[in-house]
């Protein structure tokens, strides 16, 4: 049907062309935009409107050629419940891509990924190998069967290192430990991390001394995605996380509220 | 930077330039009003700020439809206390800063406009404009309520604007606007969002959270310009012009209604911060040598 | 080719589909309404016709604003005694014809309509949202004047629909659409245009002959529909929707806020004539099985 | 200056590069516009803002490569008046350009000329000799002296034949009396014809014997010039002259209200 007004942001209600268990608590949900998906890098996101719930924003975890778009997606509070019911055929609306996504013009990568911070990852490491890049992947979460994606980095040409908190699998402790321990050859030109954000701000400082430049993708309470309700700016410096982020150079974010706290649905400063 | 014809003044307050932040964009922190200052705005309003912190409604909070924007935020801040915080970081870096508040009683109104005095803001916007404060939804409609408002704030030493809803029951607004102005309002700001909605139509669904919300951006200029072209033909004190301005000959079509300044806020959408800049580099090369100031009102002797 | 999902029933009225040409738009003469009947509208509505001839403003008349046009054409119109030949030429051609009048008094309006119902015409639009009828220039704020018109008007046979303005101050809007009901009127229209003007900057003046004028188009559909959806909560005869009607989704968007049916006027800038038989298509595909009455007013479901 | 919303129907505000008397209560006032003025073809018309007065529709006599655009505009009443005390750097503006233009897709033509309908047909004769096709030009006028784009036509390689009603020049009578004594070689493919409504009748019905294909540009009241108000529309078609038109076949205004009636500014018939 002609529509005059296709805007970007505005939703494309979209029935759901899967759901997949991923691990506890965490789902991949398929949709179909052919638009959305030819324009998205990794590291960007969608707002995902979860019908007669809220809209929230959701990093874009995989693309196909044909259109189809992966979300990745913990089941943490109300959105994301509502989400974890929904089934094959049920309405989610998107609209994006929005933010900057990963500066993937390096060609040595170290990727971090902690929790659901390999969801944005994962996916730019597909990009990175598929253009023939080098990537040391680590892989953090608190159990074994949490390890998302596990399989699937298996399977890619990369070296994969994990670690658990647990120890059920690969080194027990947290990505920086795994860094520490086992990564002896410091030789990449970018380091790429998403995760909670302490294990960004350590990961950040341990790998800073290394003299690498370092991206991080930051998680901040988001409203309207495009840049004008100021909902996501850091301290000091302004800047919005949903538009002139969520990546940043170590750089932009160090002397900032990163690692240190951010802000609640009114504006008010919540610890990290 | 800031060209000389591009001065103006509301009153005894000077602006380096008739741009300035509009209420509820990008106004939530210090850190970002002191950005959007620092990117070229002749003054920056905060978001709306109430006694008590709000969490405003759930999403979607903003939809977009031709040549506008509608949103639902829901006057989402985090209560007075913080944002004096704010502002005082705003205030710190050199900003020309306006709280603008809201409250749900008139003694509210006072109760935070004293606070926003006593922390050093350049001037207090008063939203009586808000769909959203419960016992005075409508304030902006009642003359004599207005009134009450603003002889309640003016204890105030810093000017007082107030922000209008955009009434096309145009008896009403010219009512309001001149009750206003014998209450002693330094400023009338026309216009806030004009109420709307989009359904989609797979879902069959209002969009919002809120099912309504307040249309903005290209779409309802030439509603703005002519609600402040009315109200400049009964008012003698500064009008600030607010609804669609991206361009600098969007605010010059301000002016020349009748404008002293205007407020941005959709514009950033599409220019981003740049827009306070752009807009203000296109309209000084437009006049040339001629002034801003001279320009309020003269599309009213042609 | 029209198709069975879009019919639909205003009251008693059957429309073979819920599109309806606007007032003012194209409707100055018979061969033109028959044009358009003949172009796939479910029914064409004359432009607003009045006792005496009118000439309506000088030019420019429309000028054209983001995703929106403005015009005061002002009413032109050659005065009942012609338009009535012009109404016979557009039924005899077999359309569904509704005469849209306005009125400098109540019996004035009286007298139109018992014209109108006379001469045969299906239906009669009171035009209470006009700005240029001076005596009455507000009747459709006007709760009393309102019920006094359409009572005026009730000794018709055929169906009073109600045109209102689009009035953003809403507590007055519902009270007038709830007189109108309890007075006897078959529908309620809205919007009409919005009160706007545009001025041109390199000469400094309104652009418009009348200075102001109405907007229409896209632009406005957000508020159109917010006001069709607040009206339905409060009233229980049909409702007509008009404001940016362009596409079969923008008319799905009307129905499911609440209208029956849409105006479509604007769209024909874009879209020419075909506008109506696209609209058409486009939303008999999208709905597939389902029809266009089942939708009225779903958006208030979810 | 950036103008995000530059819209064909709003009037864009120009100084008058000149004005040029043609003839007794005639001129050419020239602005420049490229974007309206590449494309304008011949038949096409503006709206022209007469600013303080009216809005009024008015044919394109010719444009420049350069951008400027030609209007050829007789003194009739308000605001035509008023546009004659107009001088270099006035102000005036113009939307544009509208309506259908001149077929000029054939090879032979025969065109026929009264008074200010010259306007556009001196533009399209020049169109068509640049494309090195054949024209026969028939000039009409009350007298010599308004004879208007005379010495232009004269410079022109076409046939130029030439009436007034005073013989001051010429055949002395209408332009049907040239057609009927000065074209014996009938060998047109297309007769194109703008002028006073009686004279555009009369050629049309002389020139219907011959068989050939007639294009005639019509003179309608016009306020809004897009096809929106109604106003210019004609019996018993519909069809507008500012959307449809100006331009029609013979053949679909033959048996309408043409050489007949039109309508007034509030919509009653006038005869013509
Ligand atoms: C750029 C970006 C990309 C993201 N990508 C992913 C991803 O790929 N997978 C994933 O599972 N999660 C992702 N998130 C986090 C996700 O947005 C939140 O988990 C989600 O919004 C929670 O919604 P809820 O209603 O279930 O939670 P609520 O019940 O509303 O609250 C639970 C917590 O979720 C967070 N939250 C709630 N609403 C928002 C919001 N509008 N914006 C940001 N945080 C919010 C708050 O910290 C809150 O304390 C991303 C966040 C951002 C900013
Ligand atoms: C497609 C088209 C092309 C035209 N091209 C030319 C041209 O190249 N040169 C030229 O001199 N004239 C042209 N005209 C005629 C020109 O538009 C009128 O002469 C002009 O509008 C008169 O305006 P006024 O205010 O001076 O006259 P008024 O004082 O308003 O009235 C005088 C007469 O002019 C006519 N007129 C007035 N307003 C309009 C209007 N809005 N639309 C149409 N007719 C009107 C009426 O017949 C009226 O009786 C054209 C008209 C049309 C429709
Ligand atoms: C996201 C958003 C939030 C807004 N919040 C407020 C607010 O808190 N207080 C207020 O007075 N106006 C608020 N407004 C209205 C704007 O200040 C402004 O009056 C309106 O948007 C018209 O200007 P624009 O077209 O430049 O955006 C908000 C507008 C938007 C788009
Ligand atoms: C040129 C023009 C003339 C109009 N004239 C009338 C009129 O005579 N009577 C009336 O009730 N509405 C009139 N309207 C309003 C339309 O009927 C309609 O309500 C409005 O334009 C919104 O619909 P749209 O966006 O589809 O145009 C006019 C609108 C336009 C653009
Ligand atoms: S979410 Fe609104 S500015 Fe980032
Ligand atoms: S002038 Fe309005 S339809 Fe032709």
């Amino acid at each position: 049907m002609e529509d005059s007004y296709r805007k970007k942001n505005r939703p494309t209600v979209l029935p759901l062309l899967g759901v997949v268990e991923e691990a506890p608590e965490i789902k991949s949900f398929f949709v179909n935009h052919q638009e959305i998906a030819s324009a998205t890098a990794p590291g960007q996101f969608l707002m995902l409107w979860v019908i007669g719930v809220d809209e929230i924003p959701m990093s874009v975890s995989g693309v196909g050629k044909d259109g189809t778009l992966r979300l990745t997606v913990e089941k943490v509070g109300d959105a994301t419940s509502k989400l974890h019911e929904l089934e094959e055929g049920d309405l989610v609306g998107v609209r994006g891509p929005y933010g900057n996504g990963f500066d993937i013009s390096g060609n040595k990568f170290l990727i971090v990924c902690g929790g659901c911070g390999t969801a944005p990852l994962s996916f730019a490491t597909e990009r990175l190998v598929e253009q023939g890049k080098k990537a040391t992947v680590v892989l953090a979460a608190e159990t074994s069967e949490k390890l998302l994606f596990r399989s699937q980095l298996e399977k890619m040409d990369v070296d994969l290192f994990m670690s658990t908190e647990d120890g059920s699998t690969g080194v027990e402790g947290l990505a920086t430990d795994v860094l520490e321990k086992e990564i002896n050859d410091w030789d990449f030109d970018s380091c790429l991390v998403c995760g909670p954000e302490r294990m960004m701000a350590a990961t950040a400082e341990l790998v800073e001394e290394k003299g690498i430049s370092i991206q991080l993708s930051l998680n901040r309470y988001m409203k309207c995605g495009i840049g004008i309700c100021g909902q996501c700016s850091m301290d000091p410096s302004g800047l919005r996380v949903c538009r002139d982020g969520p990546v940043f150079n170590y750089e932009e974010i160090k002397d900032s509220e990163f690692g240190d706290y951010k802000r609640n649905s009114e504006g008010k400063k919540v610890e990290i | 930077m800031q060209k000389e014809n591009l001065h103006v003044h509301l009153g005894d307050l000077h602006l380096r330039n008739p741009t300035l932040l509009a209420a509820g964009i990008m106004g939530l922190t210090g850190a970002s009003l002191k950005r959007v200052w620092d990117s070229g705005a002749g003054g920056v309003i905060t978001k709306s700020v109430s006694k008590e912190a709000r969490e405003g409604y759930s999403g979607p909070r903003v939809v977009e439809t031709p040549c506008g924007l509608i949103n639902s935020m829901g006057l989402p801040n985090p209560g007075i206390e913080s944002m004096l915080e704010e502002i005082k970081i705003a205030k710190d870096s050199g900003g020309l800063v306006i709280g603008s508040i809201f409250g749900n009683e008139v003694k509210e109104f006072a109760e935070l406009a004293g606070k926003i005095d006593k922390v050093g803001a350049d001037a207090i916007e008063l939203n009586l404009s808000c769909p959203h404060a419960e016992n005075l939804s409508t304030i902006g409609q009642n003359p004599k309520l207005t009134k009450k408002v603003i002889e309640a704030c003016k204890d105030s030493e810093i000017p007082i604007w107030v922000k209008l809803p955009g009434n096309t029951h145009i008896p009403n607004l010219i009512e309001v606007a001149k009750s206003a102005e014998k209450a002693g309002a330094d400023a009338i700001v026309l216009t806030n969002t004009l109420p709307a909605m989009s359904i989609d139509v797979t879902s069959e669904r209002p969009i919002l959270g809120n099912i309504t919300g307040g249309l903005s951006g290209p779409a309802i200029k030439p509603i703005g310009l002519r609600l402040v072209y009315e109200v400049y033909e009964k008012v003698d004190i500064p009008i600030i012009g607010a609804g669609g301005v991206e361009s600098g000959k969007d605010m010059i079509e301000y002016i020349l209604a009748g404008a002293s300044a205007v407020e941005i806020g959709t514009g950033i959408m599409k220019r981003d911060l740049d827009v306070f800049k752009k807009v203000c580099e296109e309209a000084s090369t437009f006049l040339d040598e001629r002034k801003v100031k001279d320009l309020v009102g003269s599309a009213h002797k042609n």
